[in-house]
């Protein structure tokens, strides 16, 4: 019988796997991707918790979260363009100029 | 009393810097001659402590208490004792020196300068008179950040080095006691239930031994690293090297009092069983500097950092006297803090003179002046025997009622601390034998000039203070007799150790 | 009437008694929109943009500047009216008391200082964009809504609201390639880290069925928590330790710090810390003060951690923004020790220190851009501020009382900071904690020192450059020396009132 | 009179402050009337108390006033306070009355130098400093006067101090003293600690009743005193600085260094002898230091060629018979030696200064010879102190070296007799070594030297006829029992006059009676071994002049350890000296700069450097780096609270 | 085993599996595909959890909107192809897995496998499809939640012009 822990479990999965993107990939926009992937894990907890609790708040937890995700993937997009038309390329490696 | 009598000496100089900052900065003979005014009148207007102080009156007097930040039970807390008394005078009496002999040697920021010096003051006048642990705590940081412009500003060429030094020394220990001070402020807390930084009422209270080794620590690391005690002592060379001669003399003559003082005033009366127990390493540690201070001065090819070591070396001996524990040895220390105030004070103002005429302080370079510079050498000598504790000079007094203090109680501590006073005589009239006698060697001394009118009036007081505590100390030591005994008596009596049996001494009459 | 609307009345009806407590934020996100279109229009001007100047804002610096005074005066007003209004609005998502509303007051200070200074920059380096006002207004405006929300899902939007606006002023200069790197950097993680705040939430959300703060206090209770209800707390510790740069979170700030815009930087430094810090203690002490066991070890070690890295990092930095990064690095590990202290003591010393420190970090911000030329900030220590005092004795003075107050020295307002979180953390017993923060403060000594030493001490490097300083940077610059010293020499009144403000964030402790 | 002492050191004082001041202003003639004027001026107010004192019964003859209390701290005090007692009369004596003998004498002999009036600025200040010393009525203001004459006999040897070797004799004098000064401190640290007072009044009365015979305390109170006066009066081992202080100008050579400030230990130790009776086995080290002392001197001063040499190694010498004398607690014999001896060596100075004088600053008596005709009075002064100083009767010499050689003897000391004994003939011999080379035979010096020389003005022959007759007669005042009997039953007056002091010491008071017929045998003995000594220098400098290359040709090592003063002053300087330099240097390189700099402060300075270089290191302005960074804090905590909680 | 048993077990790998290749395929373009189909998924699991409304969105907004925009930049920027610098450094890899697995570890054997959220909506009688309806979400979006929802606006205005802020192409 598949309850809320199944659930739960999953979106630490993919929580996970949202995490090793961020860390692995150099490619900025699929770092971008990978951090989709873990907002959409937190969504995927809320709405069990939300669910299971019987409470409407998980689930406008989950609409803000989608919201915020649009802005930030505007925001984003916009930094990464501006960042090619820098250096010709989305390799986040190809900007370590600040360091020390 | 009505008027705010402490107050006004603490901050007349504040006073003084606006009428200073009104002065055009490019005009720097009248910045000299308004600050040298300001100082004066700050020596006129502080010249009456020395009568209204009753020795006979109160523990602290001329008290000023207003609360300050009352939630933290914090108070603008002012009070003087005796010894306070004496180190206050000291202080206004040699600002006015410390400008005249600037009027040369600074010759550029001339306004930050003298504005600094004026800041400075206060700062240590506060430091001096404050009977609040935070109003003390924060004179105590005030101070050093006008000393660290002085040195870092106006010294030598390793000024950055020796300024830097100087201030994360003496920050380091202040925090740490700015942590004890808290502690104990908590402790008294829990005591009695009210919230004060006072000294009087932090005295009242009894602190378990444990807590008052921990905080007689931190507090003597913050004063032993001012004093300087062995090994605390590395930053002073520098300093003072470094140093402008007006700051080296400050910060002979007054800034290292904070220190012994801070002994004196704070540490050990706050915690008098911690004090007794750890009796012996301070000691030590005294009677180290004195010996070590002295053999190293002994190998300097500088005057000025010979000097720096000869005052590690007579710190060692107020110390010393501090830790006697009877009247006799604090009083002398006490008296010494004022000689080691004069001597060295007059010492550093004539390595500056030295340095105007020939731009070095290496003894390699002297020699013969006695010849050119005959009053010049006078004074020089007899500062020099004072510092090295003649009779009939000042030193020797407080020497002597050091040794025979410290004699009363550690024999053998005094016996080793006296070699020091034949080391004195050989590392000073060996420098001033290089530097005064034998033949000039080197043409460039031939033709320096003896002391104007304006060194003269630098040097001619101290030399007439040194010879009057020399030949007549009792008004100084009857001023100061209270509260030593006051202070003897607390250390000793405060109960939760046995005094450590010291030879009993009855007069035979 | 039309039974259509009848939701929207009950809605209105359920928003309208709460308004009272958001006159602030609607004044300034008005005032923002405002400075956004006015120009649009390009009201109030006869010319267009000149050649290589980039937009031209003529209205958006005063509509702006405006905005938040009428802000500060809301405030003003909320602050007296606190006993009547005091309370949680909008279902408890907003909450009008001491703390948020003093916090608030800081950060619109910092704002306003923030845009006096940045007029004058934004003249220099040509960058006349009517968005950038409105980005400070509104980050301005996530930062007010942050310091008040009583509501996870309201901190988790305001949080964003804040963050994605200082992201994209990072950037702001975006024809240069450091800018453009330090915001993506910024960006990155911070979206990263906004995706382990809401797994947190959600945790907590899932273990306690709210996100109110106060009912998960209750929730929460005292006691054995489970090892969920800890990694949620761990998580969204971690979200806020982001924001305010707690090592080992505290990577992109000495980098981000560097790319953005000095003024920016400045409002980075403060504002940001100072909103994501309230928000971080009201959720501590609010929901898991049942827990303090719980969280106090843990902010001991950043704390020691973030102290010693920022100071110690901070040792060798030439250029001064980064410099501060670090500093500011370790000056939040001064306020973790307040927290730690978890007592009405240690919350008054927090907030007291925020004030401070927004003054003495804006304050040395100021002088930092005032002593920048166009197109070149010039924010190498040893290059660029050898002798400075002697050509600004003004802004000299100034920058060396900043760095003594950053220090820690008599009379200014970071002793006073400093003395306050040492009180707390003894009274506290952490006696050992206070004592390592006195070995980093030693430390941070030397590099602020350093800047005095260049300032006076140091001779200039090849052909020295005089600015001049604009009249609105020298109100700043006056009102932060003026803070700095009010602070520290008169901490009395500003105590009374920090300790007023957080009366009600925690139960029980004595005070001072 | 009791109202009046502070006049005795005042007027000294007087002439300091007016010569030191204005010295140069006034010129030289007023100079020389004030510098001698004010020393005669305090000898005439001597003599004055002299006769006060005289007219009191001798049981209480003791003026006393004190001034003001000087250092009142706690229990301890000690005031600024004089007190004349027969003892502290005869120093003040001597001092004021040969003092101003030696400053007429400068009068001439200072006579166009350039520091005129700073020479008699520091002579009338060493005047002031003695009296104190032998008036203070308490061991501090004693050891005042001490410092005080220590340090005139350093500006005063360093007088001329262009000349670098002589400025470093003055030093050396300086410091050598200090470590007796060392002691005699600890000794007054002690006195204080066992009577609570450091006054003569308290202490020597309960000294008997506070101390016991020979106990501890007694022993290292008397011990640390001593090595006070063995710094003070050059003795084994603190002698070195005595023949360097030669450096300084002849009269001050005189005044100082052999008539008055070297002698004070002598006085010290009398003074104190309430004390030393209590430590015997000290007093028994000061007679063994004495007698060897005189011995050792008198060896060295016998190949030296400098003419003041001999005569400062002969002052040791005889500063160690008046120790032998205390030693065996024949103090006043000892004072008595002390005051014949400022006589005759005075005039052994002065003498000798008036040679150099003539010769225009020529010391070496190789190259002197048959000076007789040329300085006529100068000789005949100077033959009557050598024959005093040899030991021939009925010299002042005689009379009190014998004494104090009876006295030993009868103390039951035979060895230190011995020494003594030959010391004596050494004595005579090197003496009159020095007198033959000077005085006879042909002159070995260049030819102008011979046209120059010639007899010194009055103001320096004057003091050489009043000293000379002095040595002759000096001693007659102190005629021992053993011949004033003879002579019609004189007791011993000086000895008389010293008895109120002394009378507690006086193990054998004799009776004036029982005159053991050995003592005439010693007495002839001693006279015997002079002449001995007289005639080997005669037979060895007039005879047969060859005869001294000869000796020395064959006993070389010895001569040249004689010659080099035994490499008393090189052994120090490897014993001592050169580690202590050693040491101090390594206290700074090494410890200071090195250990507690470089180490302590540099290492930490280098290790937060290093840290900081690590920290700023990890910004590797990699984005994913911080992530990970990040993440791995996440981690940490989230581990934290699974597995520690 | 129910059929909503079933769903879940099929949403769940097919939301992992494409979760995966989006973080390993070298190819953006694919990498955007497979996201959109891990989105489809999560809506899928929504729906399984009766929260229909957000399923909706699911896959209106994200999959519809935000991936279209992801999928348009790489266009534009041209990043159709295979990114050769796309291969992360092995040890970062490896740190990234090890921490991530350890990451998780601690998740689930932390207690998510036992975890039992406070349940209190069928005891509310509040039947999940219901509380998961457009009506009851848009009431409390507008009544209790209406600060953040303002927030929210405000954010994706400021988003919107940050954006052309930072976007815009030069002068």
């Amino acid at each position: 019988m598949v309850g809320p822990a199944h659930y739960i479990t999953l979106s630490a999965v993919l929580f996970t796997i949202g995490v090793i993107g961020v860390l692995t990939r150099k490619n900025a926009i699929i770092v971008f991707m990978a951090i989709e992937i873990m907002l959409n894990a937190a969504n995927l907890a809320l709405v069990t918790f939300a669910m299971t609790i019987g409470d409407v708040a998980g689930l406008i937890m989950v609409l803000l979260v989608i919201a915020v995700a649009a802005a930030e993937a505007a925001v984003g997009l916009a930094i990464i363009v501006a960042m090619f038309r820098h250096r010709e390329t989305v390799n986040i490696e190809a900007f370590n100029v600040l360091r020390g | 009393m009505s008027v705010p009598y402490l107050t006004l000496i603490v901050f007349l100089p504040v006073l003084g810097m606006a009428l200073v900052a009104a002065v055009p900065g490019t005009r720097h003979d009248a910045i000299r001659r308004m600050t040298l005014a300001v100082t004066i009148a700050h020596f006129a207007l502080s010249l009456p402590l020395w009568w209204l102080y009753k020795s006979s009156g109160a523990p602290y007097q001329l008290v000023e208490r207003r609360p300050w930040i009352t939630a933290f039970g914090i108070d603008y807390h002012l009070g003087v004792d005796g010894v306070t008394v004496l180190l206050v005078l000291l202080t206004t009496f040699l600002m006015p020196l410390a400008v005249l002999a600037s009027w040369r040697y600074i010759d550029q920021h001339v306004k930050e300068y003298h504005l600094l010096m004026l800041l400075l003051t206060t700062g240590m006048l506060g430091v001096f008179v404050a009977l609040d642990l935070f109003v003390f705590y924060v004179f105590w940081e005030l101070m050093l950040v006008p000393m660290y412009f002085i040195i870092g500003i106006w010294g030598g060429e390793r000024r950055i080095y020796a300024a830097v030094k100087f201030f994360l020394y003496t920050f380091i220990g202040g925090l740490l006691m700015l942590v004890a001070i808290l502690v104990l402020y908590f402790y008294h807390y829990n005591l009695t239930g009210t919230y004060s930084y006072a000294l009087t009422d932090l005295l009242a209270i009894d602190v378990p031994l444990r807590i008052q080794l921990g905080l007689f620590l931190t507090f003597g690391l913050a004063f032993a690293i001012k004093v300087p005690m062995f090994p605390f002592h590395t930053w002073l060379p520098d300093a003072h090297v470094e140093a402008p001669t007006a700051g080296s003399v400050i910060l002979a003559a007054v800034l290292l009092k904070m220190g012994t003082y801070g002994f004196y005033r704070f540490a050990i009366p706050l915690f008098p069983d911690a004090a007794r127990v750890l009796l012996p390493w301070m000691a030590t540690l005294a009677v180290i500097g004195i010996l070590y201070g002295a053999m190293v001065a002994l190998v300097q090819p500088n005057i000025k950092k010979l000097v720096a070591y000869s005052s590690v070396s007579h710190l060692g001996f107020v110390m010393l006297g501090l830790f006697a524990f009877n009247v006799v040895g604090v009083q002398g220390s006490v008296i010494q803090m004022i000689n080691h105030g004069l001597s060295t004070g007059a010492l550093f103002f004539i390595c500056g003179m030295l340095y105007e005429r020939r731009h070095t302080y290496e003894i390699e370079s002297f020699g013969g002046l006695s010849s050119v510079m005959p009053v010049f050498a006078t004074i020089f000598m007899i500062v020099t025997l004072s510092s090295i504790g003649l009779p009939g000079l000042n030193g020797f007094v407080g020497e002597f009622l050091i040794l025979v203090g410290m004699f009363q109680t550690h024999p053998y501590m005094a016996g080793l601390a006296t070699v020091g006073v034949i080391l004195a005589a050989y590392y000073m009239l060996r420098m001033f034998g290089r530097v005064m006698f034998g033949p000039i060697d080197d043409e460039s001394n031939r033709g320096l000039p003896d002391l104007g009118r304006r060194e003269l009036a630098v040097l001619v007081p101290i030399v007439i203070v040194i010879v009057w505590i020399g030949v007549y100390p009792k008004p100084f030591l009857d001023r100061t007799a209270p509260s030593v005994e006051r202070f003897v008596e607390h250390v000793t009596d405060s109960g939760l150790l046995a005094v450590e049996e010291p030879i009993e001494v009855e007069a035979p009459r | 009437m039309n039974p259509e609307l009848q939701p929207l009345i009950d809605a209105y009806r359920l928003i309208d008694p709460s308004l009272g407590a958001i006159v602030p934020v609607v004044l300034v996100s008005l005032f923002s929109i405002a400075a956004l279109v006015a120009d649009l229009f390009e009201l109030g001007t006869t010319r267009g943009p000149a050649e290589g100047e980039e937009g031209l804002a003529i209205m958006a610096p005063y509509l702006s500047i405006l905005g938040v005074v009428l802000g500060l005066v809301a405030i003003v007003w909320q602050a007296l009216r606190l006993d009547v209004m005091a309370g949680s609005y909008f279902n408890g998502m907003i909450i009008v008391d001491g703390f948020g509303v003093f916090l608030t007051a800081v950060i619109l200070v910092g704002t306003l200082i923030t845009l006096l200074v940045t007029i004058g920059y934004c003249r220099r380096e040509n960058i006349q964009l009517a968005e950038y006002y409105y980005l400070v207004l509104m980050s301005a405006v996530g930062m007010m809504l942050l310091v008040q929300s009583n509501n996870l899902v309201m901190i988790f939007a305001a949080l964003e609201l804040m963050s994605v606006g200082v992201y994209v002023l990072t950037g702001f200069r975006r024809r240069r390639a450091r800018a453009i790197e330090g915001a993506l950097k910024y960006f990155v993680l911070g979206a990263f880290s906004t995706g382990f705040l809401v797994y947190g939430m959600a945790l907590l959300y899932g273990l306690t069925g709210t996100f109110d703060l106060a009912a998960m206090g209750v929730a929460v209770g005292a006691g054995r928590a489970s090892p969920l209800l800890l990694a949620g707390l761990g998580l969204v510790l971690v979200g806020f330790g982001f924001k305010v740069a707690l090592v080992p979170f505290h990577m992109w700030s000495p980098d981000v710090y560097q790319a953005a815009p000095a003024p920016i930087t400045g409002f980075m430094a403060t504002g940001v810390k100072t909103a994501a810090f309230a928000a971080l203690a009201r959720f501590l002490m609010t929901s898991f003060d049942g827990l303090a066991s719980q969280w106090i070890p843990v902010l001991w070690v950043l704390a020691v951690l973030t102290m010693f890295v920022g100071n110690v990092a901070a040792i060798r930095q030439d250029d001064i923004k980064r410099m501060l990064a670090y500093s500011s690095i370790a000056h939040a590990g001064y306020l973790v020790v307040a927290l730690v202290a978890d007592s009405a003591l240690g919350n008054a010393a927090f907030v007291y220190y925020l004030a401070a420190y927004t003054f003495m970090t804006l304050g040395a911000f100021a002088v930092v851009v005032a002593l920048g030329v166009s197109g070149d900030e010039s924010t190498s220590i040893s290059r660029d501020y050898g002798g400075v005092a002697y050509r600004h004795p003004m802004l000299g003075a100034a920058m060396a009382l900043f760095m003594f107050s950053l220090t820690g020295i008599p009379p200014t307002a970071g002793f006073f900071g400093k003395f306050a979180v040492f009180s707390a953390a003894v009274d506290a017993g952490h006696v050992g904690l206070a004592v390592l923060m006195v070995f980093a403060s030693v430390i941070s000594a030397y590099y602020y020192l350093r800047v005095v030493v260049a300032m006076y001490m140091g001779a200039p490097e090849g052909e020295p450059v005089r600015v001049q300083v604009p009249a609105m940077a020298v109100i700043a610059l006056i009102a932060t020396v003026v803070g700095v010293l009010a602070l520290g020499i008169y901490p009395g009144g500003w105590v009374d009132l920090a300790r007023a403000s957080v009366a009600g964030l925690q139960h029980g402790a004595g005070l001072p | 009179m009791e109202s009046l002492l502070w006049l005795i050191p005042a007027f000294p004082l007087a002439g300091v402050a007016i010569n030191g001041l204005f010295g140069r202003k006034l010129g030289d003639r007023v100079v020389s009337v004030i510098g001698p004027g004010a020393v005669g001026a305090a000898f005439a107010m001597a003599a004055a108390s002299f006769i006060a004192l005289r007219g009191l019964p001798p049981a209480e003859r003791l003026l006393q006033q004190t001034l003001y209390s000087w250092l009142p701290a706690g229990e301890f005090s000690a005031s600024i306070g004089f007190q004349l007692d027969p003892l502290s009369m005869t120093m003040v004596l001597v001092v004021t009355g040969v003092g101003f003998l030696i400053h007429l004498y400068s009068v001439g002999y200072m006579h166009g130098d350039g520091g005129y009036a700073r020479y008699f600025a520091y002579l009338n200040l060493f005047t002031f400093a003695m009296l104190l010393l032998v008036m203070a009525d308490n061991f501090l203001l004693l050891f005042v006067g001490w410092e005080g004459v220590g340090l005139c006999s350093y500006l005063l040897i360093g007088y001329w101090f262009e000349d670098q070797a002589k400025a470093d004799a003055g030093k050396k004098a300086f410091i050598v003293n200090r470590i007796g000064d060392f002691g005699f401190l600890l000794g007054i640290f002690l006195i204080f600690w066992t009577f609570g007072s450091v006054a003569f009044s308290d202490v020597l009365p309960e000294a008997a009743t506070r101390l016991t015979l020979g106990g501890d305390l007694a022993f290292w109170i008397c011990l640390f005193l001593f090595i006070g006066a063995v710094g003070k009066s050059a003795q084994i081992p603190l002698f070195v600085w005595l023949p360097d202080a030669m450096a300084g100008p002849t009269p001050v050579s005189a005044l100082i260094h052999a008539a008055t400030m070297v002698t004070a230990g002598v006085y010290m130790v009398a003074r104190a002898h309430a004390l030393y009776e209590m430590a015997p086995q000290v007093l028994a080290l000061v007679a063994g230091i004495g007698a060897a002392t005189a011995l050792f001197a008198a060896t060295i001063g016998i190949v030296q060629n400098d003419i003041k040499k001999v005569l400062a190694y002969s002052t040791i010498s005889q500063l160690g018979y008046m120790f032998l004398g205390v030693g065996v607690a024949a103090f006043s014999a000892g004072i008595f030696h002390l005051v014949t001896h400022a006589f005759f060596k005075a005039v052994l100075f002065l003498g000798a200064g008036s040679v150099i004088h003539a010769l225009h600053g020529e010391q070496d008596m190789r190259t002197m010879g048959g000076l007789k005709p040329k300085l006529p009075i100068t000789y005949w002064t100077m033959l009557a102190a050598t024959l005093a100083i040899a030991g021939v009767p009925p010299l002042a010499g005689f009379v009190s070296k014998d004494e104090i050689l009876w006295r030993t003897w009868d103390g039951g000391h035979s060895v230190l007799w011995v020494i003594g004994f030959i010391t004596a003939g050494l004595t005579a011999a090197y003496m009159f070594r020095l007198f033959f080379l000077t005085f006879h035979g042909s002159f070995r010096g260049t030819k102008e030297q011979w046209g120059h020389a010639h007899e010194s003005p009055w103001t320096m022959t004057v003091p050489l006829v009043i000293l000379g007759a002095l040595s002759v007669v000096g001693g007659w005042i102190g005629l021992p029992a053993a011949l004033g009997q003879p002579l019609g039953g004189i007791a011993n007056r000086f000895e008389g006059w010293l008895a109120p002091v002394f009378e507690a010491g006086e193990h054998a008071v004799h009776e004036p009676h029982a005159i053991p017929p050995i003592e005439y045998g010693l007495m002839t003995a001693s006279v015997a071994i002079a002449t001995l000594g007289i005639l080997v220098a005669y037979w060895a400098y007039l005879r047969s002049p060859d005869l001294p290359g000869r000796v020395v040709a064959r006993s070389r090592g010895v001569y040249t350890l004689l010659y080099g003063k035994y490499f008393v002053d090189e052994l120090y300087d490897f014993l001592i000296v050169r580690p202590f330099y050693a040491l101090s240097r390594f206290a700074w390189r090494v410890i200071d700069d090195g250990l507690i700099d470089g180490l302590g402060v540099g290492g930490t300075g280098a290790l937060v450097k290093r840290g900081s270089r690590i920290v700023s290191r990890w910004e590797t302005g990699y984005v994913q780096g911080y992530a990970v960074a990040f993440f791995g804090g996440v981690f940490a905590i989230l581990a934290y609270y699974y597995l520690f909680r | 085993m129910t059929g909503v048993d079933v769903a879940f077990w099929i949403l769940a790998a097919i939301s992992v599996g494409a979760s995966l290749v989006v973080i390993t395929n070298r190819n953006p373009v694919a990498c955007v595909l497979f996201l959109v189909v891990a989105f489809f998924a999560l809506a899928g699991l929504f729906v399984t959890l009766h929260s229909h409304f957000l399923a909706a969105i699911q896959v209106i907004i994200y999959a519809g909107a935000i991936m279209v925009l992801f999928l348009f930049v790489i266009l534009l920027l041209n990043l159709g192809q295979q990114q050769w610098f796309d291969v992360s450094n092995n040890p970062l890899r490896v740190t990234a897995v090890v921490f991530g697995a350890g990451f998780l570890a601690l998740l689930v054997g932390g207690g998510i496998s036992g975890v039992t959220p406070t349940v209190r909506g069928p005891a509310a009688g509040i039947s999940p499809d219901l509380l998961g309806s457009t009506g009851a979400i848009g009431a409390a979006l507008y009544t209790a939640y209406f600060m953040p929802f303002i927030t929210i606006a405000l954010l994706l205005l400021l988003a919107m012009v940050g954006a052309v802020a930072i976007a815009r192409r030069e002068r």
